[in-house]
């Protein structure tokens, strides 16, 4: 193994603390919780309940019994953190480091716990008030739209991915492979027309609730199939638009798409069918770690298409409005990844030099290892918390020096890029929208 | 650099606008003054400083000694202004002191003193009035911290407006 | 910090008073902005809604956050009364009952497209009074031969101008 | 680079990012000197500006009176740059003053090659050019920085009679000739009536006198020594007392009374605060540089006396100053600046600690003045001993309020008082 000092430090959160002062101790948090994870005391749990932050799922016919489930909570400065489970089995989802954080009342206070000692206060945040109400059709309005973070509300238009069907996931992925809203979709797993109707009902009546969302993520599996590559996947995008410019009445809907690489055309055509935003992620930058972590990308259609698909929609949605991810740790998974931290540091900043030089905005999300990925089984860990900070920063130098902001995909509509929750000191000095403009004054 | 914009002229010049001044100290740390003195002259922003002593007084100096940027705010309403600059002069003696240090004698009566006149070099002048700054960002960055429910969005939220 | 004293308090309370908060530009300079929504709340912290998220005082008072340092709050009303307050921002959020409030409220006064990026919650660490006649006086008595000697109470009427 | 040139200044500021550059700027205009060009020269002949040349303390002939001189120069930043002409000292190199576009403009060097900074003098005071009731020129009478009234009690220092002047002083000379002028071309007493009438014109003028600042040659008549010098500036002060309601911001430079003389003057008068000045430290020195003080009082004494002063005046209002330089002078001088940096320390802290102000002032070889030839120390030697003597008087919650950058402006240590 080549020789790396991440490793061999393994920094815990205190020496990272002193090791890099001017890290804000709330987003060191946000990783550090995201790498260890967050128990909720069943007391933590009583007061999230009467503070209205606790999903409760309703029993469905013939399924388990949903566990409650929280959406993160917030440090004092609004940066947010996720990853809180109510118990050890729920916990046990996902591979994590070191022991977990407690989130407990402390003085009747609740605050996250780390070792026995009160650490950050912490709150939670309400659920949106549609949460429980029903479409005419009778649909559950949470099972069409999802309230993520606090700002954003999430779609998911197709029943199923490619990738898993094609049994070539992309190796860090636990998603299950049916979507929830039964009786929304075709046997082709398209949206039906009532599962359109359920979606223009269900967002004109989240959106009734004032001040609570900024934005749309819509997203999908992937699905490269139709006489242009991925032709199928655009439909059902501009079908899903076109109901939501019906609902915002405007030619612009405030939304953007989790969606995969189209051509130039056909991230053009979504762009003129309303979406504001549009996010093909690349997940890992090096060459031949992207081939390993995500085999059907690589397939449908190799590494420069996915990246020359994210560059060409600059010119349809405006600088600063197309987002590439990677999922950070990915590109490290043996045993084909890259050998150390160090070096996964220096791949993983040159792809973000890369886009963020053509108006694509980087962004990056700490490797998940969920049950039901390729990596849960194969055991695969996420690298330690400072290769996180040194990512984090270098992400935010490089959109600082750009002028790139992601209003998209930023920390409260999106809530899990830590460079995003950084980047708020730069909010007022980023240029996006259309390229060559000034950068807004206010 | 200064030619000021004729609504800053206007504004500056309502007795009813509020003066701001803002500054820093030593440590970093922000202070602000209101200045009903503050006018303009020539090329320059003057306003009267009236206690030697006071701590906007030390920021005032230590802007002019260390080159740290002043900020003046003039607002009335929603209508403001925010002028970023230096300080280019502080004067303890002349005409124009002369002319401060009486209007404040006329305001607040014959044992009224005035310590200094600052004269302020504005670098940048903007029109940071509620709706321009609206404008402005959201022109440029539609999609940023706009909640979904405002008029200028919500199809729905429009009608209401129409009706309202 | 104890709580807010009635001068403060009442200030605070009245709608013609002027609200300013600033706060520091990491570049040696500070930038000052009225915060009309400024409040007194019930367990003595003091909040206002910031209606841009994107704006630079809105950045510089998150860099005060993360630095553990503090803003500066001065109320001015137009009879002249005037106090300064120290203060920590300790929490920044944008959903909750509190946000709610502060939205719905500028929902009320400034139409259907009205903003809100988020809501500052600030502890008052210090204050004093920063009225003229209390500042002036501190000063006389602090430094009674520091002034004009045409002043009237140092020069009878007849020699001055 | 030579010494408090424009690059000598950058390389002080860098090495000392506590003192700005307006002060580095005020020392070394006073240590390399000041030419007016021909358009600064006419534009101070302008009325707002033209102070003439300052009689109270020396003798001008009619031609001299007739020339344009210009009033304290003003930095931007309000602090007080009382540089030396050429009529006053002899320069190599010195600084250079054009004036364009309104605008009086400092340039490094007579080839104008690198524009310093703008800067302003002080404006001619409104009494100028008036006369007292017996006929005499106001501006004979007293001189005024921007913020102090500057009077002169009596144009005779009597030390000069036995050549035991201090060494460093030109009061009451010609600048040519090393001896006090004559009587009948300076006269040397001043009438207590035109003083009054001279601080009741300045007073119409709003907001232009904050001190009311006296000093004259060392009269030692009377006994005790200097009896009849009292009782003359009590009868002056009580003159300018007559314009005020009561006390008044004003100082006494004078030599070191005793405890009961300053009663009398406190007691009697507005006065508020006194400076006997040390202008040496060092007991060797001091019996060198300033003979007519050790013979009529004594180091020890003198430093008592400021001491006791205290008790009259209060904590504070007691200053005392040295003459920054003199202490290095040859060929007795101390060799090293940093042996001369530490005797001004060692009293600044006795004085601080006897809530005395202790404040220093640039040494310049004066034509008509034993010390003509002298060579002053470095400018860093200056720097230091200003940030010093300020961090002293700090540790001891001592402030020199009525010597500050407005009262006085001749003291670039207390300048550094004016920010936190």
């Amino acid at each position: 193994m080549a020789e790396s000092a991440i490793l061999k430090d393994g920094l815990g959160f205190q020496q990272a603390a002193e090791k890099y002062p001017a890290f804000p101790r709330t987003v060191l948090r946000k990783l550090d919780t995201a790498l260890r994870g967050v128990l909720i005391s069943p007391a933590a749990l009583d007061r999230a309940r009467q503070e209205g932050a606790v999903y409760e799922p309703a029993p469905e016919e013939g399924a388990p019994p949903g566990k409650p489930s929280l959406r993160g909570a917030f440090f004092s400065d609004a940066t947010l953190f996720r990853d809180i489970e109510v118990d050890e089995q729920a916990f046990a989802r996902r591979i994590k480091q070191g022991s977990p954080y407690t989130l407990d009342l402390v003085e009747g206070k609740t605050w996250l716990v780390d070792g026995g000692v009160p650490v950050e206060q912490a709150f939670f945040s309400p659920l949106p008030s549609y949460y429980g109400k029903r479409t005419q059709r009778g649909t559950l309005l949470e099972k069409v739209v999802g309230a993520g973070p606090a700002n954003c509300l999430n779609l998911n238009i197709l029943s199923y991915c490619n990738s898993w069907k094609e049994h070539l996931p992309c190796k860090y992925c636990d998603y299950p492979p049916s979507f929830r809203s039964k009786g929304s979709f075709t046997k082709e797993g398209w949206l039906t027309q009532e599962g359109l109707d359920d979606i223009a009902e269900a967002v004109a009546m989240a959106l009734q609730e004032v001040g609570h969302f900024t934005c749309m993520r819509i997203q999908s599996g992937s699905d490269p199939h139709g006489e242009r590559p991925f032709e199928n996947e655009v439909a059902q995008y501009v079908r899903v638009l076109e109901t939501l410019q019906g609902v915002f009445g405007t030619p612009k809907v405030p939304a953007r798409l989790v969606a995969s690489a189209f051509p130039k055309d056909q991230s053009a055509r979504v762009a003129k069918a309303g979406a504001s935003g549009y996010e093909p992620h690349l997940e890992v930058w090096d060459p031949q770690a992207f081939e390993w972590v995500c085999p059907a990308k690589a397939r449908y259609f190799g590494r420069d298409y996915w990246i020359q698909s994210a560059v060409d929609a600059v010119e349809s949605f405006g600088r600063g409005n197309v987002c590439t991810q990677f999922v950070a740790g990915a590109e490290l998974a043996g045993p084909h990844g890259l050998p150390t931290p160090e070096a996964a540091l220096e791949s993983t900043l040159e792809g973000a030099e890369y886009f963020a030089q053509r108006g694509v905005v980087p962004v990056s999300i700490v490797l998940w290892v969920g049950r039901g990925s390729i990596f849960f089984r194969d055991k695969q860990t996420a690298p330690p918390l400072e290769y996180y900070v040194r990512l984090a920063q270098g992400f935010r130098d490089i959109r600082r020096r750009h002028c790139l902001a992601s209003d998209i995909n930023d920390y409260r509509s999106c809530a899990v890029h830590p460079e995003a929750d950084l980047g708020r000191l730069d909010a007022h000095r980023a240029v996006n929208g259309k390229p060559g403009e000034v950068p807004c004054p206010h | 650099m200064a030619d000021f914009p004729k609504e800053f002229l206007e504004l500056v010049s309502d007795p009813d606008s509020v003066k701001m001044v803002a500054t820093t100290d030593k440590h970093g740390a922000p202070h602000v003054v209101v200045k009903g003195s503050l006018r303009v002259e020539g090329q320059h922003l003057a306003f009267g400083e009236v206690i030697e002593d006071s701590d906007s007084g030390h920021y005032l100096v230590r802007s002019i000694w260390f080159n740290r940027p002043v900020a003046v705010n003039v607002t009335k309403g929603d209508k403001s202004w925010q002028v970023k600059g230096r300080t280019y002069k502080c004067l303890i003696a002349g005409p124009l002191l002369k002319d401060f240090l009486l209007r404040e004698r006329a305001k607040r009566g014959p044992d009224a003193d005035l310590n200094a006149v600052w004269l302020i070099e504005p670098a940048e002048i903007r029109d940071e009035s509620l709706e321009v700054r609206r404008q402005s960002l959201e022109a440029r960055r539609p999609l940023f911290g706009r909640h979904l429910d405002r008029a200028s969005i919500m199809a729905e939220a429009r009608q209401l407006a129409a009706k309202a | 910090m104890p709580p807010l004293s009635n001068q403060a308090s009442a200030l605070l309370a009245d709608p013609a008073t002027l609200k300013v908060v600033v706060a520091a530009d990491g570049a040696g300079g500070a930038r000052a902005e009225l915060r009309p929504s400024l409040r007194l709340q019930e367990d003595g912290t003091l909040a206002y809604a910031e209606p841009f998220e994107a704006s630079e005082a809105n950045s510089l008072m998150l860099a005060l956050h993360w630095a553990g340092k503090a803003a500066e709050i001065l109320l001015s009303a137009p009879d002249g009364r005037a106090w300064r307050i120290t203060a920590a921002p300790r929490r920044y959020l944008y959903t909750g009952p509190l946000f709610q409030s502060f939205y719905r409220e500028a929902r009320a006064e400034q139409g259907p497209n009205s903003q809100v990026g988020g809501v500052w919650v600030l502890e008052a660490l210090k204050e004093e009074d920063a009225g003229y006649e209390a500042r002036k006086r501190l000063e006389d008595e602090a430094r009674p031969f520091y002034r004009y000697l045409d002043r009237s109470d140092v020069t009878p009427k007849g020699a001055r101008a | 680079m030579s010494e408090g040139d424009l690059d000598h200044i950058e390389q002080l500021e860098a090495k000392y990012p506590d003192v700005p550059r307006f002060v580095l700027l005020k020392l070394a205009l006073r240590y390399r000197g000041v030419r007016l060009l021909a358009p600064a020269t006419l534009a101070i002949s302008d009325a707002d500006y033209n102070y003439g040349p300052v009689q109270v303390f020396r003798y001008h002939d009619e031609e001299a009176l007739k020339k344009a001189h210009p009033g304290p120069l003003l930095f931007r930043d309000g602090t007080t740059g009382l540089v030396a002409f050429e009529d006053r000292e002899v320069f190599e190199d010195p600084y250079v003053i054009d004036h364009e576009g309104g605008k009086f403009l400092l340039y490094s060097d007579a080839s104008k090659a690198r524009l310093v900074d703008e800067v302003d003098f002080t404006p001619r005071p409104a009494y100028y050019g008036k006369r007292t009731s017996s006929g005499k020129p106001m501006e004979s009478i007293a001189t005024a920085r921007a913020q102090r009234m500057i009077i002169c009690a009596y144009r005779h220092c009597h030390f000069w009679d036995t050549g035991e002047q201090c060494k460093y002083c030109a009061f009451f000379t010609d600048l040519n000739e090393t001896r006090q002028v004559s009587e009948k071309k300076f006269p040397k007493d001043v009438e207590a009536e035109d003083i009054y009438e001279t601080v009741r014109e300045i007073l119409k003028e709003p907001g232009r006198v904050s001190e009311i600042y006296m000093t004259a040659g060392a009269d030692y008549e009377g006994e005790p020594a200097f009896e009849a010098e009292v009782d003359r500036y009590i009868n002056i002060l009580q003159a300018i007392g007559r314009n005020f309601k009561g006390r008044f911001s004003s100082q006494l430079m004078a030599p070191a009374y005793s405890k009961a003389q300053y009663k009398k003057l406190y007691e009697r008068t507005g006065l508020t605060t006194v400076c006997p000045n040390i202008e040496v430290w060092d007991e060797r020195l001091f019996k060198w540089i300033c003979p007519g003080k050790e013979r009529f009082v004594g180091r020890a004494k003198w430093i008592q006396n400021t001491v006791d002063a205290v008790e009259v005046f209060g904590k504070g209002n007691v200053y005392t100053q040295v003459i920054g330089g003199v202490e290095l002078a040859k060929p007795h001088g101390f060799k090293t600046e940093d042996e001369a940096l530490a005797s001004n320390f060692e009293a600044c802290e006795f004085y601080s600690k006897h809530g005395v102000v202790f404040v220093s002032v640039v040494f310049g070889p004066a034509r008509s003045s034993v010390f003509h030839d002298q060579k002053r120390p470095s400018l860093e030697y200056f720097v230091r001993l200003i940030r010093g003597l300020r961090q002293i008087r700090e540790k001891h919650g001592l402030k020199a309020d009525n010597d500050d950058y407005k009262h006085c402006g001749n003291h670039a240590d207390a300048d550094l008082e004016r920010v936190d």
